[in-house]
């Protein structure tokens, strides 16, 4: 490899995934998304959530935090803000995003935040060994719901859309070339976006299999209008009758990004890279 | 010389407005002011008071007596009719308060002045000032430009009117002074006794919230990310009211967790950065402090304490975060924290907190309480500017380029601090945040040599700040032992920590003045402690620890960090835990009363 | 008073609210609602708040907590599965339930728990003296936004219409007599119900004033079908455009409450009444 | 007599599954036996071991050398090789596995046998049951039964096969025996020395984890609200699985924060209820736990510690939260700390502290880690029986009924103590559980003689637990000093606390059978402490801390309570802090070293 394809190189340790997992797919499909930008592990800035897709941290290299479980995304904030003109993504699992989480999504939502969420919903805990997880359809047995789980799943898509999120996607792991694009367009998106990733659990998650997304999803068609938020909105609802639709939901063109909301933000010095020190001496007329 | 003049009445009708414009007077009048209001936790129909002493060298403390009282409803005598001596005056409003007891009594016609220009009951307070200023016998333009200048917004109609009533107060003593012989004696004192000082020394009136604002934009801080609480909040409103002028990115967050969590990530991006709240916020965030220890990432966490547990008292003071600042976190990793004992300490001690979390790459918390972060003090322009213009940002270990290849982040090192590569400027080398145990390079291990090697090092930081390991960087900054104040051959000896300070000195002066000597032992840096510290302890002397809260925590942290057994029996604690804060007098009298007991 | 006046009495100290503050409606309405339903203090539980709203906890009698800021939801379904038979409600503020406890109220309407959230809306934060809240409106300048509040307010209809949520309504402070019909509907209701209630702050809210809601809102007219999920949907997100419907938004007519999914509830005998010791002589079974 | 037999592989082969079928056929077998696991936070990939060690008398630490290993792969005899001695036998795939050192090595056919019977790597390991059965002339058909219980509910085809696959490891041992002597005579050896007790004691097999939920359920745990987080959350599935026999009510809920607010709904209504977790789970709880002091609401937090900070290494042990969960919440309340040093203590601590949850009216935290959490124990059926059968609910001043008009809440009470009404049934009466300071009557206060009365209600609660103020209740329940072992005048102490418990006796007994006196001081009872423990440590004895951390953190918190300067030198402290339990080996070593230095 060339010096240049060295540091361009995103490949750390090899993964330790189940044979299967739908991770696998998602990884190379997270550096397609990457390469073709022509990103390399110091162009961007990743905070990993914990759970088995967060374990990703040691498998993609990059500028990352593998942060507290359900805390990628206020970690993501927080590194976007800091150094805002370096594209930011959070990557965690359901449990993470959805659980733990979930008042972190909701307000980074409606906060319009500049960073990309990846969400790898297997509709179950993998790294906790197999419980029930914030997508579990409704009545799932798991080791914390041998009954079958009470409560119905967490509707990601019509959440985003409903609170603010200018990009929502979704896509199915087995996808990779899929998967790459979806991350892409939401990586370009300037604003809040979302792309949930339909990800089987060959492990913990005998439900939700490989076979169950292929007859659950579906592709969006060209006819598709993504611009329209009530529309997008409306299409999430098939979640609750377990249809997938894959592609982008919502797109809302003229996203104003939270950071360019910020007068000193609008320009190309992020806060990191500012050692002028500011001028107090208002201070001093003020206390008197 | 020492004043102290209080102002009280319902909650939401401009008693602190008006209280703060009164401390500013005073200290442009060329004293020290000190104020500390109390309020309850409702915006409305609860009692809110203002208390200000002023004096003629610094102060950080009120005292028990009152000196002038405003009385304009009958709770307000009656609450503070006890702290009355024969020398106070009170300016009560002849229609609504009934009196009794020795002291000089001012009736006011508060009712009429409201009636006679419509005035409404906010405004009512500027007559007290008048007032107030005519008693003392000072320049009645001075208030004229104080109006001026805080109600430059509300335009000359309201500017006229409260000078005008203002007026109204002055005139009012200057015509009983002609038939009330005794108000005529006393002023006459009271001109010779509270004259201000010639040489008037530049000063500015700020809280303990004030001074850490502003302190961490002198720190170069890129950013503060807070979820309001009481009494911390008005940090996040001043630093985002100076977002303009700072460049500084101020954000109200979702909750604490995320409060944290997003001061991590600026952290690891290389910005300095502070979250602020009260230990209710505070409980929230320990899960995100026990990641920053473990990633070695620099934050400063601003605690104003209030009474506790849960919602507790949530406008009063208390010092009861201690202990649990001290071991919040799950895990063990270093943490420093800090406790200022004044204003100018705050400054002080705010910037070298962000040079330590930085030199340290640890969480660095910096412990105020309701009544260091909202009472106002008057402390000194050229010393604040003497700080600034000495400051000089020290970020230790953290760069921009790396000479190492491969880089490890998390090397080991005799001083246990690695160099830390701001990421995203470096086009080859990158590193992890890592919450999980990791090897030099960051990547993730379970192995159980680099688990100790990791471990060892981080604590190993702990002995460089206490000096015990000579520190690798360019500019040594650590600990600082506690300060000794008085006689060195005092038997007994105060000990204290933050906001308690002014108090416990006020204190042995006062026992000093009545022949008795006492010491008194403050610290600032109150953990971790140096091992050489415990040898300030003589065995041979008493410690009474003097703590606003009812452990002796301090006193805890001694034993745990030292192994003296100082402060673990009552007589040996002067303690206070309704909320207020403890006064000299409060420690004088607990002192007698448990010197009789032993 | 009778005795069983006494006891139905259901008025505490009298609040401290600022005049003319939304509050003094709600706690009208409040009283009425239960009143009407024939529920006295101790008929009820309440977990209140930590805010003005909250506050309450001293004015309005009851079996009830006051909880932490942003957990009465979690204290609330604590006490309801404890004893199911109760009617349990939480009173909060749009900071404590939209902001710090966000995440609970949306895993309380997917778990579609059968308790009843009464949220004083008065879209900033009373208590703290006038920071942004969840619900302020873009733009919107307070102690903590000088230049303007950055994110979009919150859609909490939407969200809680979205994510499970079988009844949730809106109605405005001044309004005593329908905020109480909305409380009573909302409390017969099977399952998660929320009101959000428009509450002027008078003191630091000089935006949305009771002026302001007479201009925005307008009732929901009979109509409309509250049974359509959709539908609510659609209508919810006027809030964009700030304009509030009041009334029920969303009925779900067939809501199985999360305490009726669990076998070991589904019976008058609530958990705290059971005074039999579990036989567990399975267990010395299962251990051999 | 004691035996070590070991087992590992690659992680998600079903290797703790056989390994807990084995510790339950030693079990049956009539020893005492117990396991120790170690796996990576990782679902596949990593490597995990099983380590049993069985005896004829109760054990609940396994030792450092290996008596009988299984090596399928080069790495799982590679990484053990240093344990092994001159007497120990080495199981390997004669086709995978190279060996060298002394001990007596039997080369298996395993993968003939895969071969031969297309089999599963995952079953490859039921013919080492059957292999290890023949080398300790063990029944076979114990094995048979055992796979017929665990199989049942997968059919007799797998049961059959599995049989088979056993039968072969027995036979390959029987064809060995006649052409190697020398396995002949270690196995006529073994048969004598292993074997099964005549008496046969009924037994259990129990992780700490299962002794928490089981007692829990004996306790009437009404309910159970937890967020799934290593090593506590098989808790949570054991609980759950049970609910339709217990009736309990078991969440698995969106966070923690929710989990210890749900609880206290639960309590508030009179529930009993515990909350479980983790280190980074707990720190999430703290401000929960502070409004349980507040409210005084009833409460058993269960925390199986991993090591920390932040996500650390999750799927290890350590004792390392001890002064976090001491300190733990904002505030100054009071809670109760236990730690259980083995299964059986599991049982009867989890039992007594929801009864002291409910008497003190406070949170009660268990302190677990993972190695008593996750390692399985054999405890005998008769002791469980006793403890159950002595068990009557102590619910202290709760009550459902009230004779009190007004019913106050809060009333102060020489105790502490005040009557608790289960809210829902009186018809009259109704209270807060109010998180702001209060009245008597729970309502919100400000009041500073309110305030100091309840805040010292409510630490007064603390002295009744440690017995300094007499219980105004009908029976009393509080504190436990530490329990001492060993010879009395031995002149060096070993202290632990919790889960070190059986490691630190064994190194005890290591020590004595060479002729040298400790003795050993275990804690159950960690926090608080009555001062009267202090006259347990005597000024002339050596006392030295073995714990599983890093800060030897006891010694810290009984120098903070009881003000003796112990367990402050690095030469008074063995402590383990790589996420594996300290062994008694360990113990004895680090004792011998530092003996020297000293
Ligand atoms: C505060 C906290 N609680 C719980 C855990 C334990 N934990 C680790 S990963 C995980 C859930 C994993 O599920 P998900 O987020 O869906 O990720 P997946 O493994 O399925 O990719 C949990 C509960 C933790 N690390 N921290
Ligand atoms: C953990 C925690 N964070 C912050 C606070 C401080 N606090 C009390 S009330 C409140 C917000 C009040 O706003 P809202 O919930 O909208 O209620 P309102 O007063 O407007 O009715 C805050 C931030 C607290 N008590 N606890
Ligand atoms: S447990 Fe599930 S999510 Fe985790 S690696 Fe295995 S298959 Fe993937
Ligand atoms: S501050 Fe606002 S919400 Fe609070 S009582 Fe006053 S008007 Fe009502
Ligand atoms: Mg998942
Ligand atoms: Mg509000």
């Amino acid at each position: 490899m060339s010096q240049a394809n060295i540091i361009k190189d995103l490949s750390g340790y090899t993964p330790t995934w189940c044979p299967g997992c739908g991770n696998w797919g998602i990884i190379r499909a997270l550096k397609l998304a990457l390469s073709e930008q022509g990103l390399g592990p110091t162009d961007i800035f990743v905070a990993f959530d914990i759970g088995c897709s967060g374990n990703m941290n040691d498998f993609l290299h990059a500028n990352s935090m593998h942060t507290l479980h359900g805390r990628s995304i206020p970690s993501a904030i927080g590194m976007k803000l800091a150094h805002h003109t370096k594209q930011v993504l959070a990557v965690g699992g359901d449990g993470a995003l959805y659980g733990e989480g979930g008042n972190h999504l909701l307000h980074a939502c409606r906060g319009n935040h500049d960073i990309t969420v990846v969400a790898h919903d297997n509709m179950v805990y993998g790294l906790t060994t197999g419980q029930t997880a914030p997508t579990s359809t409704r009545g799932m047995k798991t080791k914390s719901t041998p009954g079958g789980s009470v409560e119905m799943s967490i509707n990601p898509l019509a959440l985003a859309i409903s609170q603010g999120a200018t990009f929502v996607a979704q896509t199915f792991a087995n996808n990779s070339r899929h998967v790459a694009d979806m991350i892409k367009a939401a990586m370009q998106h300037k604003g809040f976006s979302l792309v949930n990733i339909l990800q089987p659990c060959v492990t913990f998650n005998w439900v939700n299999t490989y076979q169950y997304f292929f007859e659950h999803t579906y592709y969006l068609g060209s006819e598709y209008d993504k611009s329209s938020m009530p529309l997008a909105l409306l299409k999430s609802l098939e979640h609750i009758s377990e249809r997938f639709p894959l592609g982008v939901l919502y797109e809302k063109s003229d996203s104003v990004p939270y950071h360019l909301s910020l007068p000193m933000l609008r320009t190309e010095k992020s806060l990191v890279s500012r050692a002028d020190r500011p001028d107090l001496s208002f201070a001093s007329r003020e206390f008197v | 010389m020492s004043f102290t003049w209080k102002l009280s009445g319902e909650a939401g009708y401009g008693i602190t407005t008006i209280g703060l414009a009164f401390t500013k007077l005073c200290t442009r009048s060329g004293f020290y002011a000190f104020d500390y209001s109390e309020f309850p936790s409702l915006i409305r129909g609860g009692f809110t008071t203002h208390e200000l002493i002023f004096s003629d060298s610094p102060i950080s403390t009120t005292k028990a007596t009152i000196d002038l009282l405003v009385a304009l409803r009958q709770d307000s005598f009656d609450m503070d009719a006890h702290r009355l001596t024969p020398d106070s005056i009170v300016l009560y409003d002849d229609q609504e308060v009934k009196l009794s007891g020795g002291f000089l009594a001012i009736p006011m016609p508060y009712r009429a002045i409201k009636l006679k220009h419509k005035a409404h009951q906010v405004m009512v307070n500027t007559v007290s000032i008048g007032a107030s200023f005519a008693i003392f016998g000072w320049d009645f333009a001075m208030i004229d430009r104080m109006i001026e200048d805080d109600f430059a917004k509300k335009g000359q109609a309201v500017i006229d009117f409260n000078k005008l009533l203002a007026k109204e107060g002055w005139d009012h003593i200057q015509q009983c002074i002609t038939d009330n012989v005794k108000l005529k004696t006393k002023i006459d004192q009271l001109k010779h006794a509270l004259k201000p000082p010639m040489t008037k020394v530049s000063k500015q009136v700020m809280t303990g919230n004030d001074a850490f604002a502003y302190a961490s934009a002198m720190a170069g801080a890129g950013a503060y990310t807070a979820y309001p609480m009481s009494p911390s909040s008005s940090v996040l409103a001043t630093l985002a009211a100076w977002q303009p002028k700072t460049g500084m990115v101020v954000l109200h967050i979702e909750d604490e967790i995320s409060a944290i969590n997003q001061a991590l990530g600026f952290a690891y991006a290389g910005v300095r950065v502070a979250t602020g709240t009260s230990g209710g916020g505070f409980a929230l965030m320990v899960e995100g402090l026990s990641y920053a220890g473990m990633a070695e990432l620099p934050v400063v966490v601003f605690i104003a304490q209030r009474p506790g547990p849960a919602t507790g008292l949530p406008t009063w003071t208390a010092q009861a975060e201690l202990l649990f600042a001290i071991h919040a976190g799950h895990g063990e990793f270093p943490k420093i924290v800090l406790a200022p004992g004044d204003v100018t300490d705050m400054i002080e001690l705010t910037l070298k907190a962000f040079d330590l979390a930085d030199i340290y790459q640890t969480p660095v918390i910096i412990l105020s309480d309701k009544a260091l972060s909202e009472s106002h003090e008057s402390i000194n322009l050229e010393d604040v500017k003497k700080i600034q213009s000495k400051y000089v940002q020290n970020r230790g270990k953290i760069v921009k380029n790396t000479t190492q290849s491969p880089y490890l982040r998390y090397k080991d090192s005799p001083d246990g601090i690695s160099e830390m590569l701001i990421p995203g400027f470096d086009p080859v080398h990158h590193w992890q945040a890592n919450s999980y145990e990791h090897r030099e390079d960051s990547h993730t291990t379970e192995g159980s040599l680099d688990a100790i090697k990791q471990s060892e090092k981080r604590s190993r930081k702990n002995k460089t700040y206490l000096g015990d390991i000579p520190y690798l960087g360019e500019k040594y900054l650590g600990f600082a032992p506690p300060q000794y104040y008085g006689n060195t051959n005092a038997q007994t000896v105060f000990v204290c920590w933050g906001s308690t300070k002014s108090a416990t000195l006020d204190a042995m002066n006062i026992l000093e003045s009545r022949g008795q000597h006492v010491g008194v032992l403050h610290f600032t840096h109150v953990y971790p402690l140096a091992p050489s510290t415990k040898s300030i302890f003589d065995p041979d002397k008493r410690y009474v620890f003097v703590e606003n809260n009812s452990e002796a925590q301090l006193a805890k942290v001694i034993r745990m960090e030292l192994g003296i057994d100082v402060g673990g029996q009552k007589k040996d604690q002067i303690l206070r835990y309704d909320g207020r804060p403890i006064l000299a007098e409060d420690i004088v009298n607990q002192f007698h009363s448990q010197s009789i007991k032993t």
